[in-house]
C-alpha cells in the first residue's frame, strides 16, 4: 500500500478547491497554482519511480478488497500520462498566468483549471470502468466551464456543439457500462478482464466493445465522430486550447488503449479490425483537414486528429512493439501538441487574427519564437532525432510486420502532410516581409515564450533520450500487452 | 401562551427531578401537575389560560373537518350531476382577521372545503377574493364562512 | 382481528380512491380552470391523504411500524393543499384565464378597475 | 405587471419552510440507515431555500441567509476531500472509514461513522451547486 | 381479496391519472396544466402508498413525505412562472 | 419485465434521438434528458429487476435487490443533473449572445465568427 | 564518443556558437570564424585516405537507441571517404567564397552560416553513418537545412516557393525511403548498413524485398533530382549562389547518389535495380540535358545540368551494378561503369562547382543572370571567362579536361551494357548507348551556350544595372582552385585512381570477395575506338545545333506549359488543398445537427453490423422477472409521455411532459425496490423543472417546428435505428448474464464492516466513495462554471 497513488488525484483536487476561495485575489490565485501544480509534477514523478522500480501500484480505497471496492491501478503507462499531464498543465498555468484575462482568472479560471487535471489524472489512473466515467464527467465539466469561461459569441456556440456531443457519449458510455455489467456483473477491470477470459468473447462482448470504441471514440476524436473536434477547439484561449489538445482527447486515446487490451483482447480480428480501419480513416481525414485550411489554429488542430489516427493504429496493431510505439508517440504528442497551440496562441496574440494570410515576417522581430516554432514542427512531424520519431517508427514497423502494409503507408505518408501543413505556417507567418501589428509590443512574448520553449526542449531531449525511456515504455508496453501483469497487480492471486 | 407552555415544560422537569425520574411517564405526570398549578394561578398572566385555546383549536378542527366532509359530499353531488348546472364566480369577502398566519389559516380552510377557493388577498390584507362554484346566495355563503371559520380562528387567536 | 383491521385500512382506501377518481372526474368535466382547480386541489387531497390514512393503519395494524413520515406528509399535505390552490388560481387569474362564461359574479375585477381608477385620480 | 400579494404564500413558506429543513436534516441523518443521505439532505434544503427564493425575493433570501453560495461548495469539497483523505494519514488507503458505537443519554446506542463527516461534505456541495445556480441564474437580467 | 382490493385500487387510481394526464396534454391553458400536475402529484402519493402495501415495505414512506413537498414547490414555481414569467424575483419590492 | 423495460428504453432513447436532432436549442435540452432517463433505467434493468427487497437491511429479507445499480445510478443522475443545468445556463446566454435558439443559424463554419 | 563523431557533429556543435560570434564580433565576416572548420575535417579527413585505399574500413559506434537497434556508428571506406572529401573540400572553398559574395551589412550571415553548418554536418553524417536510422535522421536535416537556405531570402515569394517545392518533394522521398528501411529491417532484423550488406543474399527473395528497393529508390531518386523529381532543383536556385555550389550541385544531391552506391550491393541482385537505376537515370541525363538548352537564366542552365549530370551518374551505377552479375567476367568490364560513375562524381564536382562559382561571380558583377542580357563579358572579366571556358569544355567532354575521361568511360560503360544478358537487356540495351550519345549532343550545346553567350558576343552595358568589372581576388581563389582540379585530373587522372578504386571496393564487394580487384587506370587515348567516335559526333553535332539553334529551338514551345511536370506540381497541389478545403467544408457544416447524424448514424451501423455478424442477439427469458399490470401501464404511461414530448407545441408542455416522464421514472425505481434513486430522482426531476423554468425568462418560447417532413422523417428513421439497436443490445446483454453480480459483498458486508443499513448509501458513502467524491466535485464545477458564465461576459474580439 502506498498511499503516492493517489496525490496526483488528492493534490490538484486540493488546490483548486483552495482557490476557490481566492477568486477575486489574483495574484494568490497564481502562487497557490503554481505551488499546487509543482508538487503535482514532484509526486507524479515520484510515482513514476516507484512503479518503475515496484512494479504496478495500487490502491483499494477505502480498504474494499478488489474488485469489490474501487482500485486505483497506476502501471507504467498511467504513471507515464499522469507526469506527462502534470507537466503540461504547469507548463499551460504559467503560460496562462500572462495569457489570461483578468476577468477570466477572477471568474475561476484556475479551479477549474485544477478540477481539469484532477479528471484527466483520474482517468488514466483508475481501475474501475464506472470509476472511469466519473473522472471523464469531472474532466469534460471543467472543459466545457474552460471552454466557455469568457463567454463570447463563438465560445457560447461551440459550446453547445461540444457539450451535446459529449452528453451523447456521457450517455452510451453509461449504457455501455450497464450493459458490461449485465454480462460480466463486476466493475473492476481487471476483473472484468478475468470473467471475459474464462467466459471466452461472445458476440455480445463484441457488440459491447464496439460501442466502447464509439463512447471512447467520440471523446478522442476517431473518424466518424470527431467531427465536434475542430469548432469546439477553435473558441476557447490559447493555453486552453493548449490544454484541451494536448490532453483531452489523449484520454479518449488511453482508454480505448487500456479497454481493447485489457478487456476485449479474444476477438481482435474483428474489433481490432475495426479500430485499425477507423484509425486509418482517421489519419486521412486529419490530413485532409490540415492543409486544407490558411488558419493556424485549425492547420494544428486537424494535426489534433491525425495523431489520434497514428497512435490508435498502434493501439490496433497490438503487438507489444506497436504498442510502445503508440506509447511514445501519445507522450510526444501531448508534449508538442501543447507547445504548438501555446506558440500559436502568442502569434494570435501579436498579430490578432489567426488567418496566416493576413501575417508575416515574424521571424525578424521574433526569432526565437520562429525557430521554437519550428523545432516544433518538425517534432510534429516526426523528424528524427526529435520527440516524435522513435513511436512512429515503431508503429509503422509493426504495421508493416503485421502485414498491414496498407495502414503502415498511410501512417508513414501522413507525416508529409503534417510537415506540409507546419511548415505552410512557417513559411507563411514567419516568413516573409516584416510586418507591424497592433499588438506587438504589449505582449509578454519572453514570458509566453518560456513554456512552449520548455516542452520544445523535452522534445528534443525526448528525441536524444529515448534510450532512457526506452526500458519505461517497453515497460509500460509489457503490462499492455499482458494482462496477466495487470490483473495480477490488482486482484493479487 | 408561549411563555405559558414554556413555564408548565419547567415545572414538568422539575418535577423529574424531584422524583429523580427521568421516563417519559414521570415527564407526564409533571406536566399535568404544572398545569393544574398554571390553571389556579391563571390570574396572573395577561392572556388567557393556554388550555382554552387548545380547546379553540380543537373546536376548529372539528369545525372543519364537518365542513369538509359536507361541502365534499355536496362538490361529489355536483361533479356527478349529469347535468351541469352551476353558477360559479368570484365574490369579495371581507374580513377581520390582521395577522398573517391568521389570514393563511382562514384562507387555508376556505380553500380546503370544496366549493370556495381564494384567489387573491387585497393589498391591504383586509378582503379575499374567494372564487365559488356554485354561488346561489352571495350573502349566505359570506356569513357561512364568517360564522363559522372567522369565528372559530378568532377564538384561537384572541 | 385481521379481517377488522384489513375493513379498515380497506375502507380508507377505497373512498380515497373514489375521492380521486371523482376528482378526476371534474378536473375533466368541469368548464373553466377555476372550477376545476376546486376538484383538483381539494377533492384529490382528501382522497390521497385517506389512502394515506389507510397505508398508515395497514402498517401499524400488520407491520406493528407506526410510521411518523406517513403522518408528517399527511399533515404536509393537509398544510400545502390549499395554499397550491390558491396560487393556482391567482395564477390563472392574473395570467389573464377568463372565468366560464356563465360565471355570475367577478367582484375582483369590479375591485381592481376601482383600484386603479382611485390610482389615476 | 401589478403588485401580488403575496402575504399566503409567504405565511405558508415561513411555516412550511422549517418542516422541510427538518425532514433534509432528517433525511441526511437517516442515509446510513434507510434511503436518504447527503444528496437527498442536501437537495431537500436547497429546496426549502428555493421556496423561500420564490416566495419572496433574492434580495430579502440573501439577506437573511447571507451565504457566499461558490464557497459553500468549497467547502464542502474540504470537508469530503479531508475525511477521505483522513485514512491516509493513518497509512490507510484513501476513503477508509472509521466507526464505532458509542451509548449517548437519550439517543441510547448510536454508531460514530466517519462516513457521515463525508455526507456533510456532500450535503453542503449540493446545497452549495443548487443555491449556486439557482440564485446566480435568479439574479441574472 | 384484500390484495386484489387492492390491485383494483391502484387501477382505479391509475385511471384517474390517465384523467389528469389527459388534462395535461388538453389544457387548453397552462394553469389548467399545472392544476392537473399539481393533482397528478398528489395522486401519485397514494400511488405510492397503495405500493408500499403491495410490496409490503416500509422502504418509501420517505417518498410520500418527499413528494408532497416538491409538488408543492413545483407547483409554486409554476404558478409564480404563470403569473410573472420569472420563477426568482431579483428584488419584489421595485 | 426486462423485456418490457428494454423496449421503453429503446422508446426513451428514440424520443431523444428525435429531439436531440430538431433544430430548437430547447427541444435538444429535453432530448438530454430524455436520454439520461434512459440510461439510467437502463442500467438498473441490466441489474437484475425485482429480485429481492429494497436493499436495505432493516426490509430483513432472504434476497435483496442488486444495490450496485442503483449507487451507480444515484452517480450518474446527479452527474447529468449539473449538466443539464450547465446546458441550460449556457442555452440561455447564448441566447441572449446570439439572438437564436436555432441551431441550424447557429452553425458559424468550424469557429469562424 | 570518438574523434571522428566529435568530427561529424563538429559543425552542428560550431552552428551553436554562431549566432553568439555574430553578435559579439561584428567587425569580422563571420565566415572567416567558420572556415577553418571545414578545412580541419578535410584534413582530417585525408589521413583516413591510407586506411581506404588499403581497403580497411574504419567503424567507431556510439550507443543511441541501442534498444531499437539504433545506434550512431559511423563507417568510414572508400565511399564515405570520397563524400567526406567533396563535402568538406568543396565546403571550405564555398565558404571562403561566401565570405566575399555575401555581404555583411545587407545579410543575415549569423543565420547564412548556421544553416550552412548544419547542412555540413548532416551530409557528414548522411555518408559516414552506418545504420540506416541515423542516415535518415541526417538526411532529412540536409533537406531542412536546405529548406532553410532555399528559404533564406524568404521575403521573395519564389525563395518561399523553391523552398517549399524542395522540402516536399525531397521529405517524400525521405519518409519514402523510411519506409524502406524499415522494411529491410523487418527482413535483416538490423539497421546496420554494413550489416545488411552482408546479409544482402539471403533476403534477395523476399515478399518484401521489391517495395524496400522501390521505397529507397524513391528516396534516393528525389534527393539526387531524377526524373520526374527534377523539378524542385530548378527552383532551389533562388538561394544563394554558394548554396547552390554547394548544395545543389556538388553535394546535397549525391547523397542520392550515395545511397544507390551504397546499396547497390544489397538491392543490384535485383533485375529491377539495373532497370530503373540506370532507366530512370538515362531518361534524367537526357531530359535534363534537353531542357537545360532552353533556359536563358544561366543558373537555371546549371539547374538542368545538374540534373542531367546526376542522371549520368546515375544510369552508370544501374549498368555498373550488373557486374555483380557476372563475377566471372574479366576485370571491370561491366565494372568500368562503376568507375566511369566514380569518376565522373569527382570531375562533376570540381567544374560544377567551378562552374556555379563563376555564375556567381557573373550575377554579383553584373547584377544579372539573364543570358540575353550578357555577352562580351570576356573583355571585362578575363580571369573568369578562362575559368569559365574550362569549366564548360570540361562538362562538354572535351579534353584535354578531366569531363573528357569520364565522358569517354561513360560511353564505355553504356556500350557494354547491351551485352548484360539478362532482364530484356538484349532486346533493349541499345537503347543506352543511343540516349547516351543524344544527351552528350545537348550537353555539350548547355555548355557551349553557357561560356559564349555569356563572355562573347556583344558587350550590352546598357542592359546591366551595374557597371561590370573583374571580381575581387577572394572570390575568384575558390573557382581558381576548383578549376586546377578540373585540369590536373585531366592531365593525371590516375591521381585519382587509388581512391576510385577503395570506393569501388565498398560499392561491390561481393566482387572484391569473388576474387578481383579493381585496378582502375584511366588512359587519354583508347584508340580508335566507337567512343571516339562518338564524342566526334557529339562535338558536330553539337556545332551543328548551336548554330542553327533559332532554327529549331521553337521545339521547346511547342510542349505547353501545362502538361509539364511543373505545373502538374503546382497544379497538384493547390488541388490537393483546395480539394481537402472542398471534402472538409463539405462535411463539416458547422451544424451540429449533422455531426448528430453522422454520430448516430455510425452508432446503428457499426453496432447493427456487429449485432448480425457476429450472430450476437440471444433473448433468454428464463430469468426475467415478473411483469405486474401496473407495470405495464406505468410504461405506457412513460413511453406515451416520451412520445408526447415530441409533439409538444409550447415550450411549457415539454418540460411538463419531461417531468412527465421524468417522475414515472422515479416510479419506476419504486416498483423496483430502488428508494433511494425514486427520492433522488424526484428532488431532482423537481429542481429541474424549476431550472427550466428559471431559465425560461431568459429563453425564447418554442417556435413551429420549422422542420420540413423529408427532415422530420429523416430525424425518425435514424431515432428509430437508435432505439432498436439499444432495446436489441440490452436484450441480448440481458440474455447472456454470465456471472454473478459482485454485489452480494455488499448485502453481506453493509452492517458487519461498514455499520450501515443502507446498501446504495453505504456504497454510495464507503464502498464507492470514490464516485461520490467526484461527482461532488462535478457538481462543484457546474457551479462555479454556471456562476462565471452569467456573471462574466466578455465581449467579443477580444480573444479571437
Amino acid at each position: 500500500m502506498n498511499s503516492l497513488i493517489v496525490l496526483p488525484l488528492l493534490i490538484p483536487l486540493f488546490t483548486g478547491t483552495i482557490l476557490i476561495f481566492f477568486a477575486k485575489n489574483t495574484l494568490t490565485q497564481r502562487w497557490i497554482s503554481a505551488a499546487g501544480s509543482i508538487l503535482m509534477i514532484i509526486v507524479s514523478l515520484w510515482l513514476a519511480a516507484t512503479v518503475y522500480n515496484e512494479g504496478i501500484q495500487t490502491m483499494n480505497l477505502g480498504n474494499w478488497e478488489a474488485p469489490f471496492g474501487i482500485t486505483l491501478v497506476s502501471d507504467m503507462l498511467s504513471a507515464l500520462l499522469v507526469v506527462t499531464t502534470s507537466l503540461i498543465g504547469f507548463v499551460c498555468l504559467l503560460y496562462s498566468f500572462r495569457y489570461i484575462e483578468k476577468e477570466r482568472e477572477e471568474h475561476f479560471y484556475y479551479p477549474v483549471f485544477f478540477f481539469l487535471l484532477l479528471g484527466i489524472n483520474g482517468a488514466f489512473t483508475t481501475g474501475d470502468i464506472f470509476n472511469l466515467f466519473v473522472f471523464f464527467e469531472v474532466m469534460l465539466m471543467s472543459s466545457y466551464v474552460l471552454l466557455v469561461l469568457g463567454g463570447t459569441k463563438i465560445q457560447l456556440r461551440e459550446t453547445i456543439k461540444y457539450l451535446l456531443v459529449n452528453v451523447i457519449a456521457s450517455a452510451l458510455f453509461v449504457i455501455a457500462v450497464g450493459y458490461l455489467y449485465s454480462v460480466v456483473g463486476s466493475l473492476n477491470m481487471a476483473h472484468i478482464s478475468v470473467r471475459l477470459a474464462e467466459m471466452g468473447q461472445s458476440g455480445i462482448i463484441t457488440v459491447i466493445a464496439v460501442l466502447f470504441l464509439i463512447v471512447f471514440g467520440a471523446k478522442g476524436a476517431l473518424f466518424p465522430l470527431y467531427f465536434w473536434l475542430p469548432g469546439s477547439y477553435y473558441a476557447p484561449p490559447a493555453p486552453v486550447l493548449a490544454m484541451f489538445g494536448a490532453l483531452l482527447t489523449k484520454v479518449g486515446i488511453y482508454s480505448i488503449a487500456r479497454t481493447y487490451t485489457l478487456l476485449f483482447n479474444q476477438d481482435v480480428g474483428f474489433t481490432h479490425g475495426l479500430l485499425e480501419v477507423l484509425a486509418i480513416l482517421t489519419i486521412i481525414v486529419g490530413v485532409i483537414g490540415a492543409i486544407a485550411f490558411s488558419d493556424i489554429k485549425k492547420i494544428i488542430i486537424y494535426n489534433i486528429i491525425v495523431a489520434v489516427g497514428v497512435i490508435l493504429f498502434g493501439v490496433a496493431t497490438f503487438t507489444q512493439e506497436s504498442l510502445a510505439g503508440s506509447i511514445f508517440y501519445i507522450i510526444h504528442d501531448m508534449n508538442i501538441k501543447a507547445a504548438l497551440f501555446l506558440l500559436i496562441g502568442i502569434v494570435i496574440k501579436i498579430t490578432g487574427t489567426s488567418d496566416m494570410t493576413k501575417m508575416g515576417g515574424l521571424i525578424h522581430r521574433f526569432p526565437a519564437l520562429a525557430w521554437t516554432f519550428f523545432i516544433a514542427a518538425a517534432a510534429l512531424a516526426g523528424i528524427p532525432p526529435l520527440s516524435g520519431f522513435p513511436g512512429k517508427v515503431l508503429i509503422i514497423s509493426s504495421g508493416f510486420a503485421n502485414g498491414n502494409y496498407w495502414g503502415a503507408a498511410v501512417v508513414l505518408l501522413s507525416s508529409l502532410f503534417v510537415l506540409f501543413s507546419a511548415m505552410k505556417i512557417f513559411m507563411n507567418v514567419f516568413w516573409g516581409k516584416p510586418e507591424t501589428y497592433a499588438n506587438q509590443e504589449k505582449v509578454p512574448v519572453k514570458w509566453l515564450l518560456a513554456s512552449p520553449a520548455i516542452l520544445t526542449v523535452f522534445a528534443v531531449l525526448f528525441g536524444f533520450g529515448t534510450e532512457a525511456l526506452y526500458p519505461v515504455i517497453m515497460n509500460a508496453a509489457e503490462t499492455l500487452s499482458n494482462p496477466e501483469i495487470y490483473i495480477n497487480a490488482v486482484l493479487k492471486e | 401562551m408561549a411563555f405559558q407552555i414554556l413555564l408548565n415544560f419547567v415545572l414538568a422537569f422539575v418535577w423529574m427531578f424531584l422524583k429523580t425520574s427521568y421516563t417519559p411517564a414521570t415527564f407526564i405526570v409533571g406536566y399535568f401537575f404544572g398545569l393544574l398549578i398554571l390553571f389556579f394561578f391563571r390570574g396572573f398572566f395577561q392572556t388567557r389560560f393556554y388550555l382554552k385555546r387548545v380547546y379553540a383549536i380543537i373546536r376548529l378542527v372539528l369545525i372543519f373537518i364537518r365542513e369538509l366532509i359536507l361541502s365534499n359530499l355536496a362538490v361529489l353531488r355536483l361533479v356527478l350531476k349529469p347535468k351541469l348546472d352551476i353558477r360559479p364566480g368570484i365574490f369579495a369577502l371581507p374580513i377581520e382577521l390582521e395577522r398573517d398566519w391568521e389570514i393563511l389559516l382562514l384562507s387555508n380552510l376556505i380553500t380546503l372545503t370544496p366549493g370556495t377557493l381564494v384567489v387573491d388577498v387585497s393589498p391591504d390584507n383586509k378582503t379575499l377574493y374567494v372564487h365559488a362554484v356554485d354561488i346561489d346566495d352571495l350573502n349566505d355563503a359570506v356569513s357561512s364562512i364568517k360564522n363559522s371559520f372567522e369565528k372559530a380562528i378568532m377564538e384561537v387567536s384572541r | 382481528m385481521t379481517a377488522i383491521y384489513e375493513i379498515i385500512v380497506m375502507l380508507f382506501i377505497l373512498s380515497g380512491t373514489f375521492l380521486t377518481l371523482a376528482a378526476t372526474f371534474g378536473v375533466i368535466r368541469l368548464p373553466d380552470i377555476y372550477t376545476r382547480n376546486h376538484a383538483a386541489s381539494k377533492a384529490t387531497t382528501l382522497g390521497a391523504m385517506l389512502i394515506l390514512l389507510g397505508a398508515m393503519f395497514y402498517f401499524l395494524f400488520f407491520e406493528d411500524h407506526f410510521n411518523s413520515r406517513l403522518v408528517l406528509a399527511i399533515l404536509f399535505i393537509f398544510m400545502t393543499a390549499p395554499v397550491s390552490g390558491h396560487l393556482i388560481g391567482r395564477a390563472a387569474y392574473n395570467s389573464g384565464v377568463k372565468l366560464w362564461n356563465k360565471s355570475v359574479a367577478d367582484e375582483l375585477a369590479r375591485d381592481r378597475k376601482k383600484m386603479k381608477q382611485g390610482k389615476s385620480i | 405587471m401589478m403588485k401580488t400579494n403575496n402575504l399566503i404564500l409567504q405565511t405558508a413558506t415561513k411555516i412550511l419552510l422549517f418542516v422541510i429543513v427538518l425532514f433534509s436534516i432528517y433525511m441526511f441523518f437517516a442515509g446510513h440507515y434507510e434511503p436518504g443521505g447527503g444528496f437527498i439532505g442536501g437537495l431537500m434544503t436547497s429546496g426549502a431555500i428555493v421556496l423561500l427564493l420564490i416566495a419572496y425575493d433574492i434580495k430579502t433570501v440573501s439577506k437573511a441567509l447571507p451565504f457566499d453560495y461558490k464557497k459553500v461548495v468549497g467547502v464542502g469539497l474540504l470537508f469530503a476531500t479531508g475525511t477521505a483523505a483522513g485514512g491516509l494519514l493513518f497509512g490507510k488507503p484513501l476513503l477508509t472509514h472509521w466507526f464505532t458505537y458509542v451509548d449517548l443519554p437519550l439517543l441510547g446506542k448510536t454508531s460514530l461513522h466517519t462516513a457521515v463527516l463525508f455526507d456533510i461534505g456532500v450535503y453542503l456541495v449540493v446545497i452549495g451547486t443548487t443555491m449556486t445556480i439557482i440564485q446566480t441564474i435568479g439574479e441574472s437580467e | 381479496m384484500f390484495e386484489i382490493l387492492l390491485y383494483i385500487a391502484l387501477f382505479l387510481i391509475t385511471v384517474a391519472m390517465f384523467g389528469l394526464i389527459y388534462r395535461v396534454i388538453k389544457g387548453p391553458t397552462t394553469p389548467d396544466r399545472v392544476v392537473a400536475l399539481d393533482a397528478l402529484g398528489i395522486t401519485l402519493v397514494a400511488v405510492i402508498a397503495i405500493l408500499s402495501i403491495i410490496l409490503r415495505t416500509n422502504a418509501f414512506l420517505d417518498i410520500i413525505l418527499l413528494i408532497g413537498i416538491l409538488a408543492f414547490i413545483g407547483t409554486v414555481a409554476f404558478s409564480k412562472y404563470l403569473e410573472k414569467g420569472e420563477v426568482i424575483e431579483n428584488d419584489s419590492n421595485l | 419485465m426486462e423485456i418490457v423495460m428494454s423496449l421503453l428504453i429503446g422508446i426513451l432513447f428514440m424520443s431523444a434521438t428525435y429531439l436531440m436532432l430538431s433544430k430548437s436549442l430547447l427541444r435538444v435540452i429535453v432530448g438530454t434528458g430524455l436520454l439520461s432517463h434512459g440510461a439510467h433505467l437502463l442500467i438498473l434493468t441490466m441489474g437484475g429487476l425485482k429480485t429481492g427487497a429494497a436493499p436495505l437491511l432493516g426490509q430483513n429479507a432472504e434476497s435483496y435487490t442488486d444495490p450496485l445499480p442503483q449507487a451507480l445510478i444515484l452517480t450518474a443522475i446527479v452527474i447529468s443533473f449539473g449538466i443539464t443545468a450547465l446546458f441550460l445556463v449556457v442555452a440561455y446566454r447564448s441566447y441572449q449572445e446570439l439572438g437564436t435558439d436555432n441551431l441550424e443559424l447557429m452553425r458559424g463554419k468550424e469557429g469562424n465568427e | 564518443m570518438s574523434l571522428l563523431h566529435l568530427a561529424i557533429i563538429s559543425p552542428l556543435i560550431l552552428a551553436l556558437f554562431i549566432p553568439l560570434v555574430h553578435k559579439t564580433v561584428s567587425k569580422i565576416h563571420t565566415g572567416w570564424f567558420l572556415l577553418p572548420l571545414p578545412v580541419a575535417l578535410f584534413a582530417y579527413f585525408l589521413s583516413f585516405l591510407g586506411d581506404a585505399i588499403g581497403g580497411q574500413a574504419i567503424m567507431e559506434t556510439l550507443a543511441w537507441i541501442p534498444s531499437l537497434g539504433i545506434d550512431f556508428s559511423v563507417r568510414v571506406d572508400g565511399l564515405g571517404l570520397l563524400f567526406a572529401l567533396l563535402i568538406t573540400g568543396i565546403g571550405s572553398l564555398v565558404v571562403l567564397y561566401s565570405i566575399y559574395y555575401l555581404s555583411m551589412e545587407k545579410e543575415k550571415l549569423n543565420q547564412f552560416y548556421v544553416y550552412l553548418l548544419l547542412f555540413m554536418g548532416a551530409m557528414l553524417g548522411v555518408v559516414l553513418s552506418d545504420n540506416f536510422i541515423v542516415l535518415y535522421a541526417f538526411w532529412e536535416l540536409t533537406s531542412f537545412s536546405s529548406f532553410l537556405l532555399i528559404g533564406y531570402w524568404n521575403h521573395r515569394e519564389r525563395s518561399r516557393y523553391g523552398a517549399q517545392k524542395s522540402m516536399l518533394i525531397t521529405v517524400f522521398g525521405g519518409l519514402a525511403m523510411l519506409g524502406g528501411i524499415i522494411l529491410l529491417y523487418l527482413m535483416t532484423g538490423t539497421f546496420s548498413i554494413s550489416a545488411t550488406v552482408a546479409m544482402a543474399g539471403d533476403i534477395v527473395g523476399h515478399s518484401l524485398f521489391i517495395p524496400a528497393l522501390i521505397c529507397i529508390l524513391l528516396g534516393a531518386f528525389t534527393k539526387s533530382a531524377q526524373f520526374p523529381f527534377h523539378i524542385w532543383l530548378p527552383d532551389a536556385m533562388e538561394a544563394p549562389t554558394p548554396v547552390s555550389a554547394y548544395l545543389h550541385s556538388a553535394t546535397m544531391v549525391k547523397a542520392g547518389i550515395y545511397l544507390v552506391a551504397r546499396l547497390t550491393p544489397v538491392f543490384a541482385f535485383e533485375g529491377l535495380w539495373i532497370w530503373l537505376v540506370g532507366g530512370i537515370g538515362l531518361l534524367t541525363l537526357f531530359w535534363g540535358s534537353f531542357s537545360a538548352v532552353k533556359h536563358t537564366d544561366l543558373k537555371g542552365i546549371l539547374a538542368y545540368s545538374t540534373i542531367s549530370q546526376l542522371g549520368l551518374i546515375m544510369s552508370l551505377l544501374g549498368v555498373g551494378a550488373a557486374a555483380l552479375h557476372f563475377p566471372e567476367m574479366e576485370d571491370g568490364y561491366f565494372a568500368v561503369a562503376v568507375t566511369a560513375a566514380v569518376f565522373h562524381l569527382i570531375n562533376h564536382a570540381t567544374f560544377k562547382g567551378s562552374l556555379f562559382m563563376v555564375v556567381g561571380i557573373v550575377d554579383h558583377e553584373t547584377g544579372t543572370r539573364d543570358i540575353r542580357r550578357l555577352g562580351g563579358l570576356m573583355t571585362v572579366m578575363p580571369i573568369t571567362f578562362t575559368l569559365a571556358l574550362i569549366g564548360s569544355f570540361s562538362m562538354a567532354g572535351l579534353p584535354p579536361f578531366n569531363g573528357f575521361l569520364s565522358k569517354e568511360m561513360f560511353f564505355t560503360g553504356m556500350l557494354r551494357a547491351q551485352e548484360i544478358g539478362l532482364f530484356n537487356m538484349e532486346s533493349f540495351g541499345l537503347l543506352f548507348p543511343v540516349v547516351a550519345w543524344v544527351a552528350s549532343v545537348f550537353t555539350f550545346l548547355y555548355s557551349m551556350i553557357i561560356v559564349f553567350k555569356t563572355f562573347t558576343g556583344k558587350f550590352q552595358p546598357e542592359k546591366l544595372e551595374v557597371k561590370p568589372h573583374e571580381a575581387p581576388i577572394g572570390m575568384l581563389i575558390s573557382p581558381v582552385i576548383l578549376v586546377s582540379l578540373v585540369v590536373i585530373i585531366g592531365l593525371f587522372p590516375n591521381l585519382v585512381a587509388p581512391l576510385i578504386e577503395s570506393v569501388m571496393a565498398s560499392i561491390l564487394p561481393p566482387l572484391l570477395a569473388a576474387g578481383h580487384d579493381f585496378d582502375v587506370h584511366i588512359y587519354h587515348w583508347h584508340g580508335l575506338s566507337p567512343e571516339l567516335f562518338m564524342t566526334i559526333g557529339v562535338i558536330l553535332a553539337g556545332i551543328l545545333l548551336y548554330k542553327f539553334m533559332p532554327k529549331w529551338a521553337g521545339i521547346y514551345n511547342r510542349m505547353p506549359e501545362k502538361f509539364s511536370l511543373n505545373s502538374f506540381y503546382d497544379k497538384g497541389l493547390e488541388n490537393i488543398q483546395r480539394g481537402a478545403a472542398k471534402i472538409t467544408d463539405a462535411y463539416m457544416t458547422g451544424s451540429i445537427r449533422s455531426y448528430l447524424l453522422y454520430i448516430f448514424t455510425f452508432f446503428i451501423l457499426s453496432l447493427g453490423i456487429t449485432l448480425f455478424l457476429k450472430d450476437a442477439f440471444v433473448l433468454d427469458m428464463s430469468h426475467v422477472a415478473e411483469i405486474r399490470a401496473y407495470e405495464l401501464v406505468l410504461a405506457v404511461i412513460t413511453a406515451v409521455a416520451a412520445i408526447s414530448v415530441l409533439l409538444a407545441k409550447s415550450r411549457l408542455s415539454a418540460i411538463i411532459l419531461l417531468g412527465a416522464v421524468g417522475y414515472s421514472v422515479s416510479l419506476f425505481y419504486v416498483v423496483f425496490r430502488a428508494p433511494d434513486l425514486a427520492l433522488t430522482q424526484l428532488v431532482i426531476e423537481t429542481v429541474s423543472v424549476a431550472l427550466f423554468l428559471l431559465a425560461f425568462y431568459h429563453l425564447p418560447k418554442l417556435g413551429k417546428n420549422i422542420e420540413d417532413t423529408r427532415f422530420k422523417a429523416g430525424n425518425l428513421i435514424i431515432s428509430i435505428g437508435v432505439g432498436a439497436i439499444v432495446t436489441l443490445i440490452a436484450l441480448s446483454a440481458h440474455s447472456s448474464k454470465m456471472f454473478d453480480s459482485i454485489s452480494q459483498y455488499y448485502i453481506e458486508n453493509t452492517y458487519k464492516k461498514a455499520a450501515g443499513e443502507n446498501m446504495v448509501n453505504v456504497t454510495l458513502v464507503d464502498f464507492r466513495g470514490f464516485d461520490t467524491l467526484f461527482e461532488i466535485t462535478v457538481l462543484g464545477i457546474a457551479a462555479l462554471g454556471i456562476y462565471s458564465l452569467i456573471k462574466l461576459r466578455m465581449t467579443r474580439g477580444r480573444e479571437q
